[in-house]
């Protein structure tokens, strides 16, 4: 950080959420191999990222886990106009404890008395709750699994929690389940219907214009780097273009 | 008069000063004598169990403190020493009474009133000790050996710092509660006449060596 | 928001204050046998119990869900008795102690060590048993440096967020002022997380100001 | 990894270090003002000092964005001087400074406060200046107390987690053993995880040892 | 042989005792007498600038180290005073020499190597201070206030713990350095010879109050 120059289209800083952490380090990598521009990520919480680009953090482009703080960021009048783009999707999975596998099967049975505590992230802090408090909602048993629901500070936090068995189920995303060995998987929470989970991105007013940003954007939909983020699970919403080439 | 045997025969190393004493005597009261640095301190520390011996045995009145070849090192709680430190020593988060009383829990030998009034300590009863002076403190630390019910008091230099006058009344006192309690004890002082008045024994040091026994 | 206000000041006064109780006992101990013992094995322990300080506290979050868990030798022996911890107000008050004890034993072992031994000698020779000598002389000695720490493991109790958030979540019954100011900040309602902030400082401020009484009584 | 580790590790203890020295002045004046001097107000200013250990980290990282980032005060000023902070190391070492400052003020104000105002004064009487007084008479013999506190300073400054990835963020030049740890758990590289949580439990053993071994040799 | 004014004429309250003192006189040495507890430390801390009167004057040799109604109350660093106190304090974390040197800052007076001779002192130079006799820790005390170049020495009863032999050639070193370097001092003393030797001026204290004076 320490040589950032203000003129040159020879680095970026990418404020980026956590969660992307893994197939974004290598994409980065060979973004600089092809265009030689150096890529710093910057990796936390998505709301962090956010409170750090409000206070005036210099980051060139944003990409959150959650839609929530990339509008925080665009209401702020941070965000470079039309270059929000939804990049990528997930898929929210109930896992169980590897040993505890037949007890949950279907979302009706977390309503029963063989499942004690369910865990979500705070909806209030991490998007990946808000989407299991809605499917549960839509499901009906929001109100009997209610007083077994508890909620966490992040997603990793939920599957921690299963890993330990200090829960019975929980709701994470689909790339989490590289993570995991002593959960789960039980059902998927099908997409159908349900609102669906986005990561946005976007350009930042403070990348000034420099292309290397816009660049870096785009590069992000190239079939090379497609194939790194399916390989990690997300599915891919963002259409590469060639003109980055 | 009332004697009891004291067996003060051991060797302790301390940096480079070594004490050596070989004594075996019967006295009601022993005094150690010798100029400064001579190891009289370090004997009544010695007795008191706060500092170890090499080798040897520690013993007054038939009840044997420190002996290496038994393996006996009575820890300093079960000495039953009545010690009034060179350094004082008060504890200055408490009282002077709660110093007074503070060795008192093992049983009450010499009355508490007449231990109060004749160190005069009734004034200062309720007085922080590091408000009080020189001599003040010194009466404390005396008045608190004698309230812990010992065996033996171990008295060093108890009256440095107090007045001619009260020095008299409380050499007479000490005398008194020996001969009456049956408490013996060893006593360090550099005046002569005191040493001369409250012991049956002395014993003259230099350089942590025995130099001379008097028996008076 | 008022009531809720009161409400999680409250429980986390109460759990900060019942932290600080249970540090105490192992806490002194601790600083005790750092101060005036040396054995073997010695500056490990005591890395052990540094632990929680030089870690970060997520970190030491994951510990205890694994050792409080299913799977952990903690959990076991819960379930055993039959007691829930994990995600209830006793895993609040888990965290707390275990990220406050560092400083604890620390500033209380820096008092131990300030106290002259000679005061402790002369009361053994006085018949005091080790545990006398420990509350009427080494303690009393001690307490600057003793009160130094139980303010310190207190606050830091007060601030803990990470491990607390960690093993306990954030629920009705579990949400401390700390664990409260995170999600505020989160979702950007930054004049209930100023109102917030402010109660903890507030707190922090009774606590000095008690601590100070307490030195100058003593 | 393991050249990456290295770097990480070295530049962690850097930070700590540095953290750790620019913390001794303005710790050790606020300990020696708490521990002799009372005056209107002290309450308060003490309360400021200790809020770093009773806020959660994210809220104190919070405030210290919103002071010196561009639009805060603190940020402007830098901005005129031409100093770059946010997201540099120089932020590393400011939140770590911030976060381990408390611990050093209490704990060295234990320390003082143990100290016998008479050696002060004896001192005083054969000609010492209050600053000769200070170094060669209350220091050495608070050294106990002063040591836990920077000994806790430091681990606090190792640990540090919340406030540095608001205001440093975890970049190449900004990660430390703490951040660097938080993204390996967030992305379940566990073995990189344990990895870096041994490599900060031996830097805190080593401290450990250091600071009693200093104790031994003063 | 040399004479300087004193005027020590002050009151001072501390708890529930009250100091009064009235004395204007001409000496070389002033020794202050009197019981346990009469006020004799708290004078020589009045003089050092470590308590401070209620009202009054404090002047040694035309220096004027307190006065109420001039509003002078010099601090203790400047009033140049070679105290040793009753309670000796010694730096416990330096060593003999470390002790002994701390006050040379200001200019030495008496020479290195004759204090330390004179004391006896030389072998414990690099010792510890804890790790001293009692005896030993006042000579380091006395070394430390002479070598400190005083304009008045303060001496609470220096000798208290010092043996016989000793005290005497002290007591001889004192008076030689009072009047070869023309430092006039201030004795408390328990022992009638001591006093009688050093002082040609003595204060029998009371209670605070001034019993008597002598011109010896
Ligand atoms: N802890 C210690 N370590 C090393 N040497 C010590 C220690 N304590 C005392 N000494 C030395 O041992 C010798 C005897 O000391 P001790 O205190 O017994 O003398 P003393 O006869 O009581 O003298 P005084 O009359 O001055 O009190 C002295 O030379 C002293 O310096
Ligand atoms: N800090 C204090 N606060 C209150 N009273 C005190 C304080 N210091 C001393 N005194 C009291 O003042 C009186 C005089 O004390 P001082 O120390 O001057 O006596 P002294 O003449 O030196 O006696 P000694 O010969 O025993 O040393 C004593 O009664 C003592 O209890
Ligand atoms: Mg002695
Ligand atoms: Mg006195």
């Amino acid at each position: 950080a320490e040589s950032r120059s203000d003129s040159a289209d020879d680095y970026l800083l990418v404020s980026a959420a956590v969660s992307l952490s893994g197939p974004l380090e290598i994409v980065a990598g060979e973004f600089e191999q092809m265009f030689g521009t150096r890529v710093e990520l910057n990796f936390a919480g998505s709301n962090t990222l956010a409170t750090q680009l409000i206070a005036g953090v210099e980051a060139d482009v944003f990409l959150s886990a959650d839609e929530r703080q990339m509008t925080r960021v665009e209401t702020a009048g941070l965000v470079e106009a039309s270059t929000r783009t939804d990049l990528f999707s997930n898929q929210l999975v109930v896992v169980v404890p590897t040993d505890r596998m037949g007890v949950v099967s279907n979302v009706s049975d977390l309503s029963t008395s063989r499942v004690g505590r369910i865990a979500i992230g705070d909806p209030d802090a991490v998007p990946a709750g808000v989407y299991a408090r809605r499917y549960l909602q839509f499901a009906g048993v929001w109100e009997s699994v209610r007083s077994k629901v508890v909620l966490t500070r992040d997603v990793r936090a939920v599957l921690a929690a299963v890993e330990t068995g200090n829960v019975d189920a929980g709701f994470v995303y689909r790339t989490d389940l590289a993570l995991v060995d002593r959960a789960t998987m039980v059902f998927a929470v099908p997409t159908v219907g349900r609102p669906e989970i986005r990561y946005p991105g976007a350009v930042l007013t403070l990348a000034r214009g420099r292309p290397a940003a816009r660049r870096f954007l785009d590069f992000l939909g190239e079939p090379v780097t497609r194939r790194i983020f399916e390989t990690a699970g997300f599915i891919v919403l963002a259409r590469g273009t060639d003109h980055a080439r | 008069m009332f004697t009891v045997p004291f067996v003060l025969d051991f060797v302790l190393q301390q940096g480079e000063f070594t004490l050596q004493i070989h004594e075996r005597f019967e006295a009601s009261s022993v005094s150690l004598c010798g100029p400064s640095g001579s190891g009289k301190t370090t004997i009544l520390d010695a007795i008191a169990g706060l500092r170890h011996p090499e080798d040897g045995r520690i013993e007054i009145a038939n009840r044997v403190l420190f002996d290496r070849s038994l393996g006996t090192d009575l820890p300093p709680r079960s000495r039953r020493v009545g010690y009034v430190p060179q350094d004082v020593s008060l504890f200055p988060h408490m009282s002077v009474l709660g110093n007074v009383m503070y060795g008192t829990a093992r049983g009450s030998p010499a009355p508490l009133e007449s231990v109060i009034k004749l160190l005069e300590i009734e004034p200062l009863a309720g007085r922080r000790v590091n408000e009080l002076s020189g001599g003040e403190r010194q009466r404390v630390a005396i008045a608190r050996a004698l309230m812990s019910s010992p065996d033996v008091l171990l008295l060093d230099e108890p009256l440095a710092a107090v007045d001619i006058k009260r020095r008299e009344r409380i050499l007479l006192y000490i005398q008194q509660v020996r001969d009456e309690l049956l408490v013996p004890m060893v006593y360090v002082s550099h005046a002569a006449d005191e040493v001369r008045r409250i012991a049956d024994r002395v014993i003259e040091l230099d350089s942590g060596r025995v130099m001379a026994t008097q028996v008076e | 928001m008022p009531g809720d206000l009161v409400d999680v000041t409250l429980f986390s006064v109460a759990m900060a204050g019942l932290s600080t109780v249970l540090m105490l006992v192992p806490g002194l101990a601790l600083a005790w046998l750092f101060a005036r013992h040396t054995f073997p094995g010695q500056s490990v322990l005591e890395t052990v119990v540094s632990l929680p300080l030089v870690l970060p506290p997520v970190a030491i979050g994951l510990i205890l869900l694994r050792f409080l868990g299913r799977y952990g030798p903690g959990g076991q022996l819960l379930d055993e008795i039959g007691v829930d911890v994990i995600f209830t107000w006793k895993a609040v008050v888990v965290a707390m102690t275990v990220m406050g004890l560092p400083l604890l034993v620390r500033s209380a072992r820096a008092g131990f060590e300030h106290v002259d031994r000679r005061y402790e000698q002369i009361a053994e020779t006085l018949g005091a048993s080790p545990v006398r000598i420990f509350l009427t002389i080494s303690l009393p000695l001690a307490a600057r440096g003793v009160l130094a720490g139980v303010v310190l493991g207190f606050s830091r109790a007060l601030g803990e967020f990470g491990a607390t958030i960690m093993i306990a979540g954030s629920l009705p019954g579990t949400r401390t002022l700390s664990t409260a100011i995170y999600t505020s900040t989160q979702t950007g309602r930054d004049t209930e997380a100023t109102i917030m902030l402010l109660t903890a400082a507030s707190i922090a401020f009774v606590a000095v100001f008690v601590s100070n009484r307490l030195a100058t009584v003593e």
